[in-house]
């Protein structure tokens, strides 16, 4: 049996506030980073390849150095607010977004000891605090004083929430199996899973497939993705509520669109893909050593990796869907088969454990 | 789902009636200028549109952004130099606006040009269509959402640009047609780089078949929206595709024996009964296939002989009056040509292009519609700004 | 009319349909991209393009038909008449136009051909050539010696298609 | 390429002038005959090439006309309504190009009355015209009616003619842009706005007698000859068509 893993943060004995400000050095980093990944992987590379072009390959060889090109772009542009925009909440939006993703990241696990604060509520605190971000999309969408920006901030408050619902429900039936909200626990209760007996593939993707595939399509409307991008419809729109913004605000609503893919890919890997957590690493459990930490987070890195594969191709092949449609798909159609699965798992438990 | 006028008016007066509520609620409406800078309008039309919430209300297109006159500089202008303005009409398929003029011409100056110059003609007009219909089908996928199938066409284009570039010198204005013929005849190996090039566009066919026609999502946007009922097609002067979608089956290509030569090749006229933004998506994608068959079997038997018929250097065309039109990769596009005998060009000349008509059922059909549907329904009426402008 | 095939005529409800088009992107995805990176690699054009305009000047023989003919107005020229010694010797000295100035404003041209076709002594010309693009819109007014250095990018004319009838000579 | 013609020369009702080419075929005929009998005196009079008919209606049948063709004909397709402006291009007596110098020729070749019309007669300066097709018989034809001189004619009323919305509602765009750029008067038209042109534009583009201003600004290349040796003559006047 796995005990739950204490001990403190890397291993590392400091006093609180120099822990404080590495944890927050380091969970910037892994923001950033993944965000940046996703971004030169995934938008510049893999989308130019489905489009059978090359994509940029100016900046550096093969175009990596394009996203700091973007960067500084984006940095030496003019900050415009709209005349007639309310300059307060104007400014403040794009923070609001950025603060509710970065939020995320201090409860997902990249080690035995890699998490910020390993909080018993973890999956419910993320899920919590990724439903910020629709008041400061209503905030952006209201300031611009543009009557598209309105009307995808609009379209953006009512999707969000109504696919809050299926994202929390796809996850009860992972929390009721592994018995724990906490996400290490989570983690560590994929590990002693046993499927059919034997112990290796204890992935909650394969009893939890329903709930992974309503996690996988209720992540694509948080992220306002296609098939779900009513808010940011190009060709209505023309950017939705972030028509506005120039300069640094739209860099950072472009970081937080992107983090948050990565933050929720990383919630998908730990929650349904066995998070840092790989077969072989199961023998001298709890041991401090520094490989663990490493291997972990490249385990952990490699599956967001997949999951963001398959986010970033849904994104750029399907159509996208009306808003009144998409709203009948999620009330109608998602969170019964949530409710389904829930129940269904709770069957599965208390049969097994009889 | 075939929705008669009937439904189509219930439908609008259950929306309007709805929307008629929330008036007397006192939610006043927003008017929305959807243009004249927009993604979704090809070029610069701009359509004043009063919501209620999501829901239009009323729409009222504003043309006349790309105005240029072209009846005015047609009285200007002599025969050679009018050939060379109007492929600026329908700038995507900018062949075949020359060829109904030139066969005007050469109708009121009883020319005929040798069978090689029409076989090339009709082979160049088929290869335009294409050009201009596979940036439709990239286009409206990505008024719907869809990114990719932009690209797809634009990729497969460029092959039938290059093509026409390699015959005409011009990828977009060919100026290829003269009175009595062709300028100049196909260089060597061309034949059989197009046979490879139409394999290329039928691929390109199937692609956009498994992206978009059998998708849950793409037929969720496209059924039902924007239904034209067969005689509404009609009395708005709808012609090409958009007519073809609501059941008319009518082509020119076929129905009437112009002297270009599409009577020689086999290839079928599709129509679909429910006249919705999808029927018009999926009437044009199978044009496009037949277009490129069209072609393949046009060129293996393409006659030799000469490319021009004589022509006395200094073209006068004797006094006369003739309407000549042609089944446009848009509509039918036709031009009466009044001709007074003198050397200059023609006296009057009347233009009647498809998206004029095509574009002026938007007020009828986008009442009590959802914006996004707006998008939807414009792009499926596939208009083209020099047209409706002229 | 043909028949509809089934699938069009009713809404697919299944979402195989979604899954067909995520295997073609990804099948896209393998194969190797189509564009061409233009400053390094150049695409070849075709011999018949209408790149610029290049002008011969030994064959003009200034009668303004080309100006003339113009739709856009765009080609000034100016001469003057001028003795030359005569063919044979004995004979009277023939008068002849010399060009000044034959200048093409490619602001204006929209590339139409009509000088090149209704010049009657060949000295227009059609080259593929199209990198001449100028940051200032007056600076594309080009003069009769940027028209002559033209004029050796100049291509053969092509090959014709078999079946086709030989040109009367007159190289278009 | 014409289908066959008729042929004994055409029964049509009324008269068949000599050398008048028979009707492309019976489908034409039948449909000048139809119009005859319907308009009675209304049907001015018809036209047939190889492969087309016309018909010249007069003012007060327009409308009743259109209703014929659409409803008995089945010509329900409206293609285009358009119309003619038969003046010649006025100071420069019939020469088309537009040289500003060019001293103006004594008196404008036609005048009320002696206009010099096309197929089918008409005996105005504005002649309003229409195209109609039967999507299932594929036949066409092409309705034209007399609307007035217009500012030439006595007390310069505009041209007026029936509105054909009531018919067709797409006709409502066509009239629109033939009243801006011709000037003519649709009775009956919901509302007759600026398609094209800004709302506050005055004048009728269309029209022979508006000036096409882009050629008035700008010297014509054409104009300069070269120049003769010292001491010659001023060379001739270029000649050549309008550029």
């Amino acid at each position: 049996m796995i005990g739950p893993v204490a001990g403190t943060f890397l291993g590392i004995h400091a006093a609180y506030w120099n822990e404080a400000v590495l944890k927050l050095v380091l969970g910037f980093a892994l923001a950033l980073t993944g965000a940046g990944t996703f971004v030169y992987v995934y938008l510049f590379k893999m989308v130019s390849h489905l489009q059978s072009r090359l994509g940029p390959m100016e900046a550096g060889p093969h175009g990596s150095l394009q996203l700091f090109a973007e960067v500084l772009k984006f940095l030496q542009k003019e900050d415009v607010f709209p005349a007639k925009a309310d300059r307060l909440v104007f400014g403040a939006a794009p923070f609001v977004v950025i603060m509710s993703t970065l939020l995320i990241y201090v409860v997902i696990p990249v080690g035995p000891r890699g998490v910020a604060s390993n909080l018993d509520i973890g999956i419910l605190y993320a899920l919590a605090v990724s439903s910020i971000s629709v008041i400061g999309v209503l905030m952006a969408g209201w300031a611009s004083a543009n009557k598209y920006s309105l009307m995808g901030g609009l379209r953006a408050a009512g999707q969000l929430i109504a696919y809050e619902l299926p994202l929390v429900l796809a996850v009860v039936g992972v929390v009721m199996q592994a018995g724990s909200l906490n996400l290490q626990r989570i983690v560590a209760g994929q590990a002693n899973f046993k499927l059919f007996g034997f112990q290796g593939l204890g992935l909650y993707a394969i009893p939890q497939f329903v709930g992974f595939l309503i996690f996988l399509i209720a992540a694509q409307a948080e992220l306002t993705q296609t098939p779900f991008d009513m808010p940011i419809a190009e060709s209505e729109l023309v950017a939705g509520y972030m028509t506005e913004y120039t300069g640094l605000r739209f860099l950072v609503f472009f970081i937080g669109e992107f983090a948050t893919a990565f933050a929720l890919a990383a919630l998908g890997a730990v929650l349904f893909l066995g998070g840092w957590w790989l077969p072989g690493m199961g023998a001298h459990w709890g041991s401090a050593a520094w490989s663990r930490e490493v291997v972990g987070t490249a385990v952990l890195f490699a599956k967001v990796m997949l999951l963001g594969f398959v986010i970033f191709w849904v994104r750029f092949t399907l159509p996208r869907f009306r808003e009144d449609q998409l709203q009948k798909f999620a009330w109608k159609f998602l969170i019964p088969l949530a409710l389904a699965n829930i129940l269904v798992t709770g069957i599965a438990k208390v049969v097994a454990s009889a | 789902m075939t929705a008669t006028e009937s439904q189509q008016r219930a439908y609008i007066a259950g929306q309007a009636a709805e929307a008629r509520v929330n008036f007397a609620l006192e939610t006043e409406g927003m008017t929305l200028n959807v243009g004249p800078q927009h993604p979704a309008t090809h070029g610069t039309l701009r359509i004043v549109v009063r919501l209620d919430g999501e829901q239009v209300v009323w729409a009222d297109p504003i043309p006349g952004y790309m105005h240029r006159g072209y009846e005015k500089l047609c009285e200007v202008r002599d025969y050679a130099q009018v050939t060379t303005l109007i492929n600026r009409i329908d700038w995507l398929g900018s062949f075949c606006n020359e060829v109904p003029f030139v066969l005007a011409a050469e109708e009121l100056m009883g020319i005929e040009a040798p069978p090689r110059a029409q076989y090339i003609r009709t082979v160049l007009f088929e290869m335009g269509r294409i050009a201009n219909l596979t940036l439709f089908l990239g286009d409206m996928a990505a008024q719907v959402g869809a990114l990719t199938p932009v690209f797809y066409a634009f990729r497969d284009r460029e092959y039938v640009l290059n093509l026409i570039e390699s015959v005409t010198g011009g990828r977009f204005h060919p100026n290829f047609d003269r009175i009595g013929g062709l300028k100049d005849d196909l260089p060597k190996g061309w034949i059989d780089e197009t046979t490879q090039v139409m394999r290329r566009i039928g691929e390109f066919c199937d692609e956009i078949d498994d992206l978009l026609i059998g998708n849950r999502i793409f037929e969720e946007r496209c059924r039902g929206i924007g239904v034209v009922p067969r005689d509404v097609a009609l009395e708005y002067g709808l012609s090409g595709a958009n007519a073809r979608a609501s059941g008319i089956d009518w082509d020119l290509r076929r129905d009437e024996d112009s002297p270009l030569a599409w009577n020689h090749a086999d290839w079928k006229v599709w129509t679909h009964p429910d006249g919705d933004s999808f029927a018009r998506y999926w009437v044009r994608q199978q044009e496009v296939r037949e277009a490129s068959k069209i072609v393949g079997q046009l060129l293996d038997d393409l006659p030799s002989g000469p490319i021009r018929a004589k022509t006395p250097a200094r073209i006068r065309i004797p006094r006369g009056e003739t309407w000549m039109h042609a089944e446009n990769p848009l509509g039918e596009m036709g031009y009466y040509v009044v001709s007074d005998g003198s050397p200059g060009g023609p006296f009057r000349c009347k233009i009647r292009t498809p998206s004029f008509s095509n574009v002026s059922i938007v007020p009828w059909l986008l009442r009590g519609v959802y914006v996004p549907d707006v998008i939807t329904i414009l792009a499926s009426l596939y208009f083209i700004l020099g047209d409706i402008d002229r | 009319m043909p028949e509809l095939p089934e699938s069009v005529g009713r809404t697919v409800n299944t979402p195989i349909g979604l899954v067909k088009g995520l295997k073609t992107t990804f099948m896209t995805m393998l194969r190797p991209a189509v564009t061409v990176q233009y400053p390094h690699e150049k695409e070849t054009i075709t011999p018949r393009a209408r790149g610029v305009i290049a002008l011969k000047e030994e064959n003009c023989t200034v009668c303004m038909l080309c100006a003339r003919q113009c739709p856009d107005w765009c080609i000034y020229i100016e001469g003057h008449k001028d003795k030359e010694p005569p063919r044979r010797e004995g004979g009277k000295p023939r008068t002849v136009s010399k060009l000044d100035r034959f200048d093409i404003d490619y602001g204006l041209c929209m590339y139409c051909g009509i000088c090149v076709e209704v010049c009657p002594f060949d000295a227009l010309h059609w080259s593929p050539e199209f990198e001449y693009s100028e940051p200032n819109i007056a600076d594309l007014l080009h003069a009769k010696q940027r028209l002559g250095q033209w004029e050796n990018t100049v291509p053969e004319a092509p090959a014709l298609e078999a079946g086709a009838e030989a040109p009367k000579g007159k190289k278009k | 390429m014409a289908p066959e013609a008729d042929a004994a020369g055409s029964t049509a009702t009324d008269e068949q002038a000599v050398g008048e080419s028979p009707p492309p075929s019976p489908r034409h005929r039948e449909i000048v005959e139809v119009l005859g009998r319907e308009l009675g005196e209304g049907l001015l009079g018809h036209h047939y090439s190889a492969r087309d008919a016309w018909v010249r209606v007069s003012p007060a049948s327009w409308r009743q006309a259109g209703l014929v063709c659409r409803d008995v004909l089945g010509l329900a397709y409206l293609s285009f309504v358009s119309a003619i402006d038969w003046k010649q291009a006025p100071d420069l007596g019939g020469q088309k190009r537009w040289d500003p110098e060019a001293e103006p020729t004594e008196e404008p070749a036609d005048g009320p009355g002696r206009w010099t019309t096309g197929v089918a007669g008409g005996g105005t300066r504005f002649q309003v015209f229409a195209r109609l097709y039967d999507v299932v018989g594929h036949v066409g034809l092409t309705l034209k009616v007399d609307a007035g001189d217009g500012p030439d004619g006595e007390g310069g009323a505009a041209p007026r003619a029936e509105s054909w919305v009531p018919l067709f509602r797409g006709a409502d765009w066509h009239e629109r842009e033939t009243w801006e750029m011709y000037g003519v008067e649709f009775e009956g038209h919901p509302g007759l706005r600026h398609l094209y042109l800004p709302g506050q534009f005055e004048g009728f583009p269309l029209r022979k007698d508006f000036p096409l201003l882009a050629r008035e600004v700008k010297p014509w290349p054409g104009l300069v000859n070269v120049e003769g040796l010292p001491g010659e003559d001023e060379p001739e006047e270029p000649e050549g068509s309008g550029a």
